[in-house]
């Protein structure tokens, strides 16, 4: 069967030529499609460990990290101060039974959680560790990376009406307004960014970055509401009313248990990490270093982004929800308009 | 006479009947003394409305003679018809004006006693004097258009007087009988008029007289026409078809009887027969009809006379009868015997009818029959010898007035139909039987009022005595006015063709006639002359039979019409009005009425107020839009 | 356009899962299973639009319509409170709705096939260029109007829901 | 091109069928908007088909979202308000304009 791709849809992508493993005929994957199914499931099944591997790291370390901030040791049992804790949770909750109450409807119930993490990771088709380190180059690689996370706003609410209990029920309203309402400004930062840079691409993006200065210095607004918006995204510490354990016991995710609820807590830091990671590509120039290989500085960047986002979880008191819902209207939506304008402005002083 | 004076002869009644007319519709308006004031002066201003034309009338009749003064004037055209306000006073008219002016004059004088104190005093003078107008424009028309308009008003005047007394059902109905009886005459004499006007394309009378001699109508209508205006005559003056109304026509207010039904309206269809003579002589067979309508009439409603027993019924038979004389002198070819006989029966008739009038306004009941009152002649004397002068008139007495005229009818049918004068003979011998029969039963004999005391008859008032008076002399000298052998101009007046010989009077049928007349009265003195005339009556209806209950039922006339031509008419106006009308046209409208609604209801079903069956029929309209477009593209 | 076998499958298959998912949602008697998977539907109309070379607007359908509409109709859903624990009631006269659905699906497919169309032209790589400059040049009117009527229509749904507490 | 076609017409066969037969008012959103994107995906196809550089489809395509997020969310508020009123969405209890 010839196969003419067109050449718009070229796979070339999976092409694994990089990785130089002589005994693999790479062309055969291309020439037939279950070649092509194959090589698709290889990567889906890459991310996913990689993702895996980043959570458990920051589980870890903001573990550690808090522990420490409230001046204890945090874990130290398991393995050599702690590190095997991550790896203990893990098996805990692989272990746990997994309840679903009677009354919740039983195909949301089980859906949920799907639709938390699967966009998260999803999202990391795009992330730019190298120029040509990234997964999938999409010409629209910066709207797929905002478009995608979108969907989660839907399985926070399902995950809330479907268990069925009037606390994750608030949970999920409350999380789901949250996410919706923060997208918007989220959205008009990273379109500032797209403006500077030219192309919706991610690694053009990088590319833009190196002709000018990284874009943090060019648009340090952006950059704030960015982060925010982020934060309140993911439900991270500022803006994590939905779990807040002392009002809502655990928010939308009250009643699940077990691998379903590691599954939101794989979601939540899944879509932590990929923010970052889009920070650092948006912002920090992802990847552009004078020494080190483009990759290694990708992941410390992203690291000390992430170890931010720990430190802060400890730190700062929580939201009430009107204030959160006041902030992202009254005060985040007007800011980004501005800041629409300012980069105008930069674009023009710039080039 | 000038001009002027004839415009002015019809116009100063036509004034005097319109201001009459607005005083009394203000009648009510008005303060006390405004109404004392009018009904002070209406009576007097009447007299002087129809004073007036009669002294003009006067002056005519001793003027020139022959082809008087003549009015015309353009009054309005309508397409080629041009329609001509044309007055003319010639020799008939001028007798006819003598006679309809002077006879209103003494009504309208002996009105004031009569109706004094009457609701509608005001009113009853103003209907008077718009008749009076009326029949004089009647009288004057020199063309048909004028006088037919005349005649119709003359027609409704009459109706509104006879049923003057409108709040007793039986006036109002007997008005109404009058009015469409001569209605239906009036419907052949308009036909006439449509035929000549379409025929000769004009309507003055003696440019049609030229032309139809000239034989401008052909065959069929030149019978036609004539017939057909005397089917008018016949209506109007009451000959033996349409004779039903005028006894009904008693109803209303006796002097009104006297004037209309005796002298001037009934006399209107034989002054029109007499003025359209010309066309009759073109056509031999309508004038033998004419002159035997005539003449049964009078045979007829003589034997109805005889066994009357309301004294103004008596009276109104009288008049049929007397008409049916005058209209078979016309048939007969002797117009101007028929127009003196006219001349003179007004007077002694008007007489009869007020003298009847004095006795009911004495009596204060409405209507008077023989069986209330008798033996009157010593309370009311002047009522009662006016009354028997009249009577002496009317039986045809030689000295008497009525003599001279019928002397005039016999001498001309002598020469042309002797069937026709043994029928009259035998109807002026019951005339003599039938009046002298009222005079004795109400003046002569013993005294008697079935209603209460007979001594609150008193004689009538001065102001309704002269009346009588004056018509007692012209009942004695209106015979003489028109005798030939003593020239007077009345015969000459009458510019129609003179009798057949001049002079020549036989002197047997002189002496016949007043026999006749004399052996009349000799029988009603044998029957009622005793001192209980009433068992005369009963007597009488005894021997006589089934031949008298014939003549007291009017030989069953009314029954007849009603059965024969009103009921069926009535049920075909039922029909009509019911089936048709309702059932048809009403259903037709209703049923469309039904049907839009039925519709209405029918799309509002449509509108059921959910939006799934608004989407359904989106989807269906725009399939079927499509599927359209589809074929069509 | 889908010359390739692999495209006509693909696109073959997200059809299917679409015709399934709105099958399911409208046939459905529980309410939020009708919305999950009208979610489904719509995630595979966006891989069709992906695969006819349009992705811009393949992604924003999901930003969108997934992400917006979807939790809009879940938030009415909420609101109005009829759970999913009681089925819908279904319409009573539903043979004449699919007689209609039948006719216009049978004409609208009968109609397909009647076509001759034109070979499919090349498409440009950069869609989101070609779109951006469409919209700000031939197709500016589009584009105000898009701002207008999204303005409108959040003003209207304000006014509705909160009406006099505004 | 017909698959496109054919499949469009699919859709938009269940979205009328939906919109007819569901009684409920938010199941007849959802049956709009699958008919929207029946609409929609007609006019991608054929932007692709035709001059695929102007992206005129593309544009009505997009244009078509946006219209349709507005009436989704017009047309939620109206439910909304009507579910508060007459404390039901089923379509076909509220027939309160009848003729």
């Amino acid at each position: 069967m010839e196969v003419n791709w067109p050449d718009w849809l070229n796979f070339d992508w999976l092409d694994l030529g990089w990785l130089e493993l002589p005994w693999v005929d790479t062309n055969w994957f291309h020439d037939n499609w279950y070649g092509l199914l194959l090589l698709g499931f290889f990567w889906g099944v890459v991310v996913f460990t990689m993702v895996g591997a980043l959570t458990a790291v920051y589980v870890y370390v903001e573990r550690k990290v808090s522990a420490r901030i409230q001046g204890r040791l945090g874990p130290m049992e398991t393995g050599p101060h702690g590190l095997l804790q991550t790896l203990v949770d893990v098996v805990k909750l692989a272990v746990k039974e997994d309840v679903r109450p009677a009354a919740a409807d039983a195909l949301a119930f089980r859906l949920a959680p799907l639709l938390v993490v699967v966009p998260a990771v999803m999202a990391f088709v795009v992330v730019p560790f190298g120029v040509p380190m990234v997964i999938r180059d999409l010409n629209v690689g910066i709207l797929y990376f905002l478009a995608v996370p979108s969907v989660t706003g839907v399985g926070l609410l399902l995950a809330g009406w479907a268990s069925y209990d009037n606390y994750s029920f608030l949970g999920g309203l409350r999380a789901s307004a949250q996410f919706i309402s923060y997208e918007i400004p989220r959205t008009l930062a990273v379109v500032t960014v797209v403006m500077l840079s030219g192309s919706l691409s991610s690694a053009g993006l990088i590319g833009a970055q190196a002709d000018t200065t990284w874009f943090v210095l060019l648009l340090p607004l952006s950059f704030v509401i960015y982060a925010v918006t982020t934060l309140a995204e993911v439900n991270r510490v500022p803006f994590d009313i939905p779990e807040a354990e002392s009002e809502l016991v655990a928010g939308f995710h009250t009643e699940y248990s077990g691998f379903r609820w590691s599954l939101f807590f794989l979601g939540e830091y899944a879509s932590l990490t990929t923010a970052s990671a889009f920070a650092v590509a948006l912002f920090f120039g992802g990847g552009l270093g004078p020494v080190l290989p483009p990759v290694v500085w990708f992941v410390l960047k992203t690291a000390v982004i992430v170890f931010f986002a720990v430190v802060l979880r400890f730190t700062l008191p929580r939201f009430r929800q009107d204030q959160l819902m006041a902030l992202a209207w009254k005060y985040f939506l007007p800011l980004s308009l501005v800041n629409l304008l300012l980069a105008g402005l930069v674009m023009k002083a710039v080039f | 006479m000038s001009d002027a004076l004839l415009v002015l002869m019809p116009f100063t009644t036509l004034g005097v009947a319109v201001v009459l007319l607005l005083a009394a519709a203000l009648h009510t308006r008005l303060g006390p003394d405004y109404r004392a004031f009018v009904d002070r002066w209406t009576g007097p201003l009447s007299v002087f409305g129809v004073g007036v034309p009669f002294l003009l009338a006067l002056v005519g009749v001793f003027s020139d003679g022959g082809s008087g003064p003549r009015v015309e004037a353009l009054w309005f055209s309508v397409g080629d018809l041009d329609v001509f306000f044309g007055l003319r006073l010639d020799g008939l008219a001028t007798v006819m004006a003598v006679v309809v002016a002077g006879v209103s004059v003494l009504v309208h004088l002996f009105s004031i006693g009569y109706m004094k104190g009457e609701h509608g005093y005001v009113l009853y003078f103003a209907e008077l004097s718009l008749f009076s107008a009326a029949m004089l424009l009647l009288v004057l028309a020199s063309n048909f258009f004028l006088l037919f308009m005349a005649w119709e008003l003359v027609g409704a005047t009459s109706y509104l007087l006879i049923s003057f007394y409108y709040h007793r059902p039986a006036a109002a109905s007997a008005g109404k009988k009058a009015f469409l009886t001569t209605r239906l005459g009036d419907l052949g004499f308009l036909i006439a008029i449509f035929a000549i006007f379409f025929h000769l394309g004009t309507l003055r009378f003696d440019e049609v007289f030229a032309a139809a001699e000239a034989g401008m109508l052909g065959a069929g209508w030149e019978v036609a026409v004539p017939l057909l205006i005397f089917a008018g005559a016949v209506g109007k003056s009451a000959q033996l078809p349409l004779s039903v109304w005028l006894p009904d026509a008693m109803e209303g207010p006796t002097p009104v009887s006297a004037l209309i039904h005796a002298a001037t309206m009934v006399a209107a269809g034989v002054y029109l027969v007499a003025r359209t003579f010309p066309l009759f002589e073109l056509a031999p067979a309508a004038l033998t009809v004419v002159a035997w309508v005539g003449a049964l009439t009078a045979l007829v409603a003589a034997t109805i006379a005889v066994s009357q027993r309301d004294i103004k019924r008596v009276l109104a038979y009288s008049t049929i009868s007397q008409l049916g004389f005058m209209v078979t002198a016309l048939g007969a070819g002797v117009p101007e015997a028929g127009m003196f006989h006219l001349f003179t029966h007004a007077w002694f008739k008007a007489l009869l009818f007020l003298g009847a009038g004095s006795v009911i306004h004495a009596s204060g009941l409405h209507a008077v029959s023989i069986d209330d009152v008798g033996g009157l002649v010593k309370r009311m004397p002047i009522t009662a010898w006016t009354f028997v002068l009249a009577g002496l008139a009317l039986a045809g007495i030689p000295p008497f007035a009525g003599f001279w005229s019928k002397e005039e009818i016999f001498s001309g049918l002598l020469a042309e139909e002797p069937v026709l004068l043994g029928i009259l003979l035998v109807a002026s011998f019951l005339t003599a039987f039938y009046i002298f029969r009222l005079i004795f039963l109400v003046f002569f004999g013993p005294e008697r009022f079935a209603h209460g005391e007979v001594s609150r008859f008193h004689e009538s008032p001065t102001v309704m005595g002269i009346p009588l008076l004056v018509l007692g002399a012209m009942s004695v000298l209106a015979g003489f006015a028109g005798v030939s052998f003593l020239g007077f101009p009345l015969q000459g007046l009458m510019d129609l063709e003179p009798a057949a010989e001049e002079g020549h009077v036989t002197l047997w049928l002189l002496a016949l006639a007043s026999g006749l007349g004399v052996a009349g009265i000799a029988l009603a003195w044998w029957q009622y002359g005793g001192d209980r005339p009433l068992e005369a009556d009963v007597a009488l209806r005894r021997n006589l039979g089934p031949l008298y209950q014939v003549s007291e039922n009017a030989y069953y006339l009314d029954p007849i019409y009603n059965r024969t031509l009103i009921g069926p008419f009535l049920s075909a106006a039922g029909f009509l009005a019911f089936s048709i009308d309702n059932g048809l046209i009403d259903g037709a409208v209703n049923g469309l009425a039904r049907l839009t609604q039925g519709l209405g209801a029918l799309f509002r079903r449509a509108q059921t107020g959910l939006v799934r069956d608004y989407v359904t029929g989106m989807a269906v309209g725009s399939i079927i839009l499509a599927a359209v477009l589809w074929r069509v593209l | 356009m889908l010359d390739s076998d692999v495209q006509i499958a693909l696109f073959a298959a997200f059809g299917g899962i679409a015709v399934i998912a709105a099958l399911a949602a409208v046939l459905t008697r529980y309410l939020l299973r009708s919305i999950v998977a009208f979610g489904a539907f719509l995630t595979a109309i966006a891989g069709q639009f992906y695969i006819l070379a349009a992705d811009f607007v393949a992604l924003i359908q999901i930003f969108v319509y997934v992400g917006g509409v979807v939790v809009l109709i879940l938030f009415a859903l909420m609101l109005s409170a009829v759970g999913q624990k009681h089925p819908l009631a279904v319409s009573e006269h539903r043979g004449l709705g699919a007689v209609v659905a039948y006719a216009v699906g049978g004409w609208l497919v009968w109609a397909a096939f009647g076509q001759d169309l034109p070979k499919a032209g090349q498409v440009p790589g950069e869609t989101v260029a070609f779109l951006g400059r469409a919209f700000l040049d031939q197709q500016l009117v589009a584009f105000e109007v898009i701002g207008i009527i999204l303005l409108a229509a959040v003003v209207a749904a304000l006014v509705i829901v909160r009406g006099e507490r505004l | 091109m017909t698959l496109v076609l054919v499949f469009s017409g699919l859709l938009f066969a269940i979205g009328t069928y939906g919109v007819l037969t569901r009684r409920n008012a938010i199941t007849l959103l959802i049956s709009v908007e699958i008919l929207m994107n029946a609409a929609n995906l007609n006019f991608v196809a054929f932007s692709r088909l035709w001059e695929p550089e102007l992206m005129t489809g593309q544009v009505f395509a997009l244009v078509g979202i946006s219209i349709a997020a507005c009436e989704a969310a017009v047309g939620l508020a109206l439910i909304l308000a009507i579910f508060r009123r007459f404390g039901t969405t089923d379509v076909g209890r509220i027939d309160f304009l009848r003729g």
